[in-house]
């Protein structure tokens, strides 16, 4: 039980900070609201017994979308939000695709008979473990596969964004 | 069973968020940001799949990492567009995108 | 006991850095100046971020309380013992730049606001510098919970098995602590005071704590992650600990006063152009001596 | 569980530190509202203008390659903890692994991404 | 008033009040206007007095006034005081009159032992006087602030009071400019404001109707006609002063950097103290003129009374014996000498590099204070140790070199044209240097590093010229000049050669003209600023060693 109410209350927070995003005129903010929502999911992982992942989603997240506030300071207009100004467009429609995608996905969750629940899990350090072979052995060409990817992204980003001196 | 139902929860309205924002946005910033909400949302639902419906399957996890990696690279590319873009434009409005191409 | 160990060691960073500052030695120094602090008014900046501005001195502690947290100071005298301690310190740690960002942003100071800036590209410089050497460390250690990384030092401390992941590590802990001559987010003569500069009062005593007990957990870790922690003869465990913990405080505070601070292009350049490469190397040094052990 | 829970309570009370000092503060006395005591302090000159701009950041190439490359210690935690059991074998895939990784350096490095923009 | 601070806290002392109040009586710290350099120049040393130097007055208690203040700084100075937080203090060291702020807590003269019991005085008041049963706000025209209502897309939109863009029809924000009297340093700031939001009116004016509600924003049109930076992104850019009273530079020194981003775009506004300067020379007579000019410059007085002295020797056609010019030799290099370490001391400050702060700093003053060539002599090899460790230290030419680097044919002196390999000194002509065998100590480089060396080595050079002269004083002739005659004299300053050109009317001296140094190189201070990260460009202008208080018009 206590368990639930852990999960629940991060992700509470994390969808109150996931509205925050949207809602606040501050870029800054908007973009740290987002880092701590992916901060709370984090939680959540912890809360549900993944530590390594919950503990790694945290960091990642808070290094990553701090960056993202560079960007959203760079290329928006009135960071500050000194001005409410309203940056939207179509908001019925999103807002109905977003309630729609919800309930989809809600439906799903409940309608879905998921079958028996384990309640054991691994000791987080046997998780580190198991997850490392999985990463060296079963997984291997997944992971190999994503270093390729990740130059790719490495140098699509660099190639379009840094402008060639000479 | 309860914290299951309750992450899948949490889980879809995250997903609702994400949805909304990369549609109702204007900047495509604030759109990428949507699609990291939506992100985080899966990520929810794979967690409390893998910890609650098959704990000895660690391909469960290692796809957790996989989603965070994407994570990642969209962002990397997406603001390595946006910054292409706005030396180009000046500006990473998506309405002037289809103002400017018109 | 632990919670008293570690208020007891940010109030020695504390008067250690007035030492090396103000070049005086004073145990009650930092009292006087926290109560002298508390007695001034604090004030708030108009058109602020009020939340940003309240939350930043609070989130500095809390990362670096975090951080300790894990850090064990004798076998079984820690808070908690987390089966990922090692990653655990790089998360608590992030969010002293987090913290430093709002702090930054907050007030809508120039000063504060390129301070802030700065420290987040200082992080883009650290912050690989800081996750390579430890995954090092875990390799040797074989785990990273913090407790079995000290006890796998046992031989040999990590300082002499993997010394160019050390050097890296403690470069790039006092870049954390943004202590001389990395300080480029407060840089007195710079920025007047940077993100600091508008922080009066008890807002202010309260970064100075976060600061000082920002200082502690690092060199704390760097004696869990390569002086071998508590280990060491005659004197009780934890008193090693403390002891190592000072004195790599003491070495911190005291470089910063004898060279110029470092430009930030210079320090983005140096991390990623040498550091990077050199935390690779050093993780391939000590896989190669692993293997060769084994 | 109760480990976690041990440090929420640590959070907890780290902040309401903070918040009793905010309490102590405010018994003193509340700051006395004046003339141009909350603009931001810029060396004797009073310049209250905002500075809440589109500010540039001449970092962001580094800060590109930083979000791609800051990936690879997502796997390399749980390899480390495995690597010694693994042996050669490890220390070739990530060998391979971090050598692609390096290569996205590099060209980074070449294109001029490491430096100010 | 006596027994409580002009700047207490409200409240009825309580057990938790006085303790607090003791405390803060014991960790005083001050923040120092002009600064601390001046400070220094006079032989005063804040750390022996007790006192701690804030970098901004936001944590300071104490605002310290040395000697008297231009009305410029006053009013940087009344600024200030209004940003300190209370409880807080005013420190008058040798101040005469200081409105606007309040009368001063303690008023002391300029010598260490006056500030010594001063700041001895101040504690008890602090402790005594912290908190107090109802207080006075500080209030003075100087600070006041006046706002305008701005469109945060159209900064070129203004209104007196609120309401919504004829443009965009968004409300309009509140955006403040100070009042007050003079002030370059934001006159300029609204046009740039104006002239980032976009180009001009009517090009936008019609590529607006075509976006659907009035709330959206084109950012295209915001960011035309923008002046381009380095790397092609158009951001907007912040005015931020650095100076009168910014920790790093000269205290009075006053610039406005325009920030793009972490990067100086633009120098605005670098400008000389209000309120000094060769106008107040007018009606001086010769007698006193001397003593006028010298104290005109207080980072080196000597310099300028021995200037004034040899142009009035000219005018009269006198003829200074060698004994004079032996003495006005030592004091001259004596003071040469202090000043390239006061010059060090403040560099440190700003490279945050405090060992060589405080060390300068402190032979500094030593030198200062020696009473004869003797003492002097004796501090030598002290010195010679330093400059040796300052070169030999790590990162320091790292941090230095490139910096601050000058267009080839500028018009430059003293220290820095030396830097730059040319080989000018007016001591090389100059009576009294021939017979001590003086060189002009030359370096290539031309930037920030190049003048660090350069300087290096004169204190070594003065040092032992003074050894060589055996006296660091010389007694005044005051020569007897008539009406009409005109008078030219050359000297090196430390900061290069300055040359005054006097006539002299019946009564008084009229100063025909007045070059000085730091006029010339302030002019080169956009050249060593603009387009380079702030703590370089901060580095440029510091190594320039402008004094403010030389800068005329």
């Amino acid at each position: 039980m206590a368990q639930a109410v852990f999960t629940g209350s991060f992700g509470v927070a994390a969808i109150w900070f996931g509205v925050v995003v949207f809602r606040t005129s501050s870029m800054v903010r908007s973009a740290l609201a987002l880092l701590f929502s992916q901060a709370a999911i984090g939680g959540m992982f912890l809360a549900m017994e993944t530590e390594f992942l919950g503990v790694l989603q945290i960091m990642m997240m808070a290094t990553e979308m701090a960056i993202m506030a560079i960007f959203m300071v760079m290329y928006m207009m009135d960071p500050g939000g000194l001005s409410e100004m309203d940056m939207t467009h179509q908001k019925r429609a999103s807002l109905a695709a977003g309630v729609l995608g919800a309930f989809g996905a809600l439906a799903v969750a409940l309608l879905a008979g998921w079958g028996p629940v384990e309640v054991q899990v691994p000791a987080a350090t046997a998780q580190v473990h198991d997850l490392g072979i999985e990463i060296m052995e079963r997984s291997m060409l997944i992971f190999e596969t994503t270093g390729v990817t990740i130059l790719t992204a490495m140098i699509a980003a660099t190639a379009i964004a840094i402008q060639r001196r000479h | 069973m309860v914290t299951l139902f309750v992450a899948l929860a949490v889980g879809a309205v995250l997903f609702g968020i994400g949805l909304y924002g990369a549609l109702s946005q204007t900047n495509l910033v604030m759109i990428m940001m949507g699609v990291e909400l939506m992100l985080g949302a899966a990520m929810v639902n794979l967690v409390a799949f893998w910890r609650f419906l098959h704990p000895e399957v660690y391909a469960g996890q290692m796809f957790v990492l996989i989603v965070m990696t994407v994570m990642a690279l969209e962002m990397a590319v997406g603001f390595g567009i946006a910054t292409g873009r706005f030396r180009a434009k000046g500006s990473v409005e998506m309405e002037e995108a289809r103002e400017l191409k018109g | 006991m632990i919670f008293l160990v570690l208020a007891a060691g940010a109030y020695f960073v504390a008067v250690l850095e007035r030492w090396a500052t103000k070049g005086r030695f004073s145990l009650k120094g930092p009292v006087v100046s926290g109560l002298a602090l508390l007695g001034r008014e604090s004030l708030v900046p108009r058109k602020l971020d009020r939340i940003f501005f309240e939350a930043a001195p609070p989130l500095v502690l809390v990362s670096a309380v975090l951080a300790a947290a894990v850090l064990p100071l004798a076998p079984g005298l820690v808070v908690a013992d987390l089966a990922t301690g090692a990653l655990f310190v790089n998360a608590a740690l992030a969010y002293v730049m987090v913290a430093l960002l709002m702090a930054g942003w907050g007030p809508d100071g120039a000063y504060a606001m390129v301070a802030g800036f700065r420290f987040l590209g200082q992080l883009v410089a650290y912050s690989m510098l800081i996750v390579m050497p430890i995954t090092a460390v875990a390799m040797r250690a074989e785990s990273l919970v913090t407790t079995v990384v000290v006890t796998s030092q046992a031989t040999l401390w990590n300082a002499a098995y993997q010394p160019l992941g050390f050097v890296l590590y403690f470069l790039a802990a006092m870049a954390v602590a943004f202590l001389p001559p990395f300080d480029l987010p407060v840089a007195p003569g710079e920025l007047a005071g940077g993100v600091e500069a508008e922080y009066t009062g008890w807002r202010l005593a309260a970064m100075r704590l976060g600061r000082a007990t920002l200082v502690f957990t690092l060199a704390l870790s760097v004696t869990v992650f390569y002086l071998g922690g508590w280990l060491g003869p005659v004197l009780p465990p934890w008193a090693w600990t403390v002891l190592k913990t000072l004195v790599v405080t003491a070495v911190m505070l005291w470089l910063g006063r004898y060279v110029p601070r470092l430009r930030e292009a210079d320090v983005l350049a140096w991390g990623w152009k040498y550091g990077i490469p050199l935390a690779l190397l050093n993780i391939f040094y000590v896989g190669v001596v692993l293997l060769g052990a084994a | 569980m109760q480990q976690y829970a041990i440090l929420l309570g640590m959070v907890m009370a780290t902040v309401g530190l903070v918040v009793s000092l905010g309490a102590v503060a405010r018994a003193i006395g509340r700051a006395r509202e004046e003339k141009a005591k909350d603009v931001p302090a810029t060396s004797g000159e009073l310049s209250p203008e905002p500075v809440w701009v589109r500010y540039h950041v001449r970092y962001y190439g580094y800060a590109l390659l930083f979000l791609a490359f800051d990936m690879e210690m997502a796997f390399m935690y749980p390899w480390a903890v495995v690597f010694k059991e693994l042996g050669l074998v490890a220390l070739l895939d990530m060998g391979v692994f971090l050598m692609v990784l390096f290569l996205g350096l590099l060209y980074g490095w070449s294109q001029g991404a490491l430096g100010r923009q | 008033m006596k027994g409580s601070l002009s700047g207490a806290r409200e409240g009825r002392p309580s057990a938790l009040r006085r303790l607090v109040a003791k405390a803060s009586a014991d960790d005083l710290c001050a923040f120092v206007v002009p600064g601390p350099d001046v400070a220094r120049a006079r032989g005063i040393d804040l750390g022996a007095a007790g006192l701690g130097v804030a970098a901004t007055p936001r944590h300071a208690g104490v605002i310290l006034l040395l000697g008297e203040l231009p009305a410029g700084l006053k009013k940087a100075a009344a600024v200030a005081y209004a940003q300190m937080p209370r409880p807080r203090a005013v420190l008058a060291v040798g101040a005469g009159d200081i409105s606007p702020l309040p009368g001063p807590d303690v008023s002391v003269a300029a010598t260490q032992a006056d500030l010594a019991a001063g700041v001895d005085e101040l504690r008890r008041l602090f402790a005594a006087g912290a908190f107090v049963e109802e207080t006075t706000a500080f209030y003075a025209d100087e600070i006041e602030t006046e706002t305008t209502y701005a469109c945060p897309m159209h900064p070129g939109v203004t209104s007196g009071g609120p309401g919504s863009c004829p443009r965009c029809g968004m409300d309009l924000v509140p955006r403040e400019s100070t009042g007050g009297s003079g002030h370059e340093g934001h006159h300029g700031a609204h046009d740039s404001h104006a002239g980032m939001g976009h180009g001009s009116v009517d090009e936008d004016a019609g590529g607006h109707g075509d976006h659907g509600d009035m709330g959206f924003m084109s950012m295209v049109e915001m960011t035309q006609g923008t002046p381009r930076s380095s790397d092609g992104l158009q951001m907007e850019w912040a005015d931020a002063p650095f100076g009168p009273l910014f920790p790093g530079l000269p205290g009075g020194l006053a610039m406005s950097f325009t920030l793009d981003g972490d990067t100086v775009a633009v120098v605005k506004a670098m400008r000389g103290i209000d309120g000094w300067g060769p106008e107040s020379l007018d009606d001086v007579t010769a007698r006193e003129f001397p003593e006028r000019l010298a104290f005109l410059s207080p980072l080196s007085p000597i310099a300028y009374r021995v200037l004034a002295l040899r142009a009035l020797g000219v005018a009269a056609g006198a003829e200074t014996d060698e004994e004079t010019l032996l003495g006005q030799v030592g004091a001259l290099e004596r003071e040469r000498a202090a000043s390239h370490l006061g010059w060090l001391s403040g560099f440190g400050r700003l490279l945050g590099y405090s060992w060589l702060g405080e060390n300068a700093g402190r032979l500094q003053v030593a030198l200062l204070r020696a009473a004869d060539a003797g003492e002097v002599g004796r501090l030598e090899p002290e010195v010679g140790k330093f400059v040796r460790r300052v070169i030999r230290t790590p990162l320091l030419a790292r941090r230095l070199e490139g910096i601050g680097t000058l267009p080839g044919d500028a018009e430059i002196s003293g220290p820095v044209a030396r830097a730059s390999g040319l080989a000018r000194d007016a001591r090389a002509q100059g009576t009294g240097y021939r017979h001590l065998g003086f060189e002009p100590v030359v370096r290539d480089g031309g930037d920030a590093f190049a003048r660090l060396r350069v300087r290096l080595a004169e204190i070594e050079q003065s040092l032992g010229l003074v050894r060589r002269a055996g006296v660091v004083s010389f007694t005044e002739v005051k020569p007897a000049a008539n009406a009409g005659d005109v008078g030219v004299a050359t000297v090196e300053t430390p900061r290069g050669a300055a040359t005054l050109r006097v006539t002299l009317r019946e009564d008084a001296v009229e100063v025909l003209e007045l070059r000085t140094p730091s006029s010339v190189h302030q002019g080169f201070v956009g050249a060593v600023a603009e387009q380079r990260e702030v703590a370089d460009a901060l580095v440029g202008v510091a190594s320039l060693d402008i004094s403010p208080w030389e800068v005329t018009g």
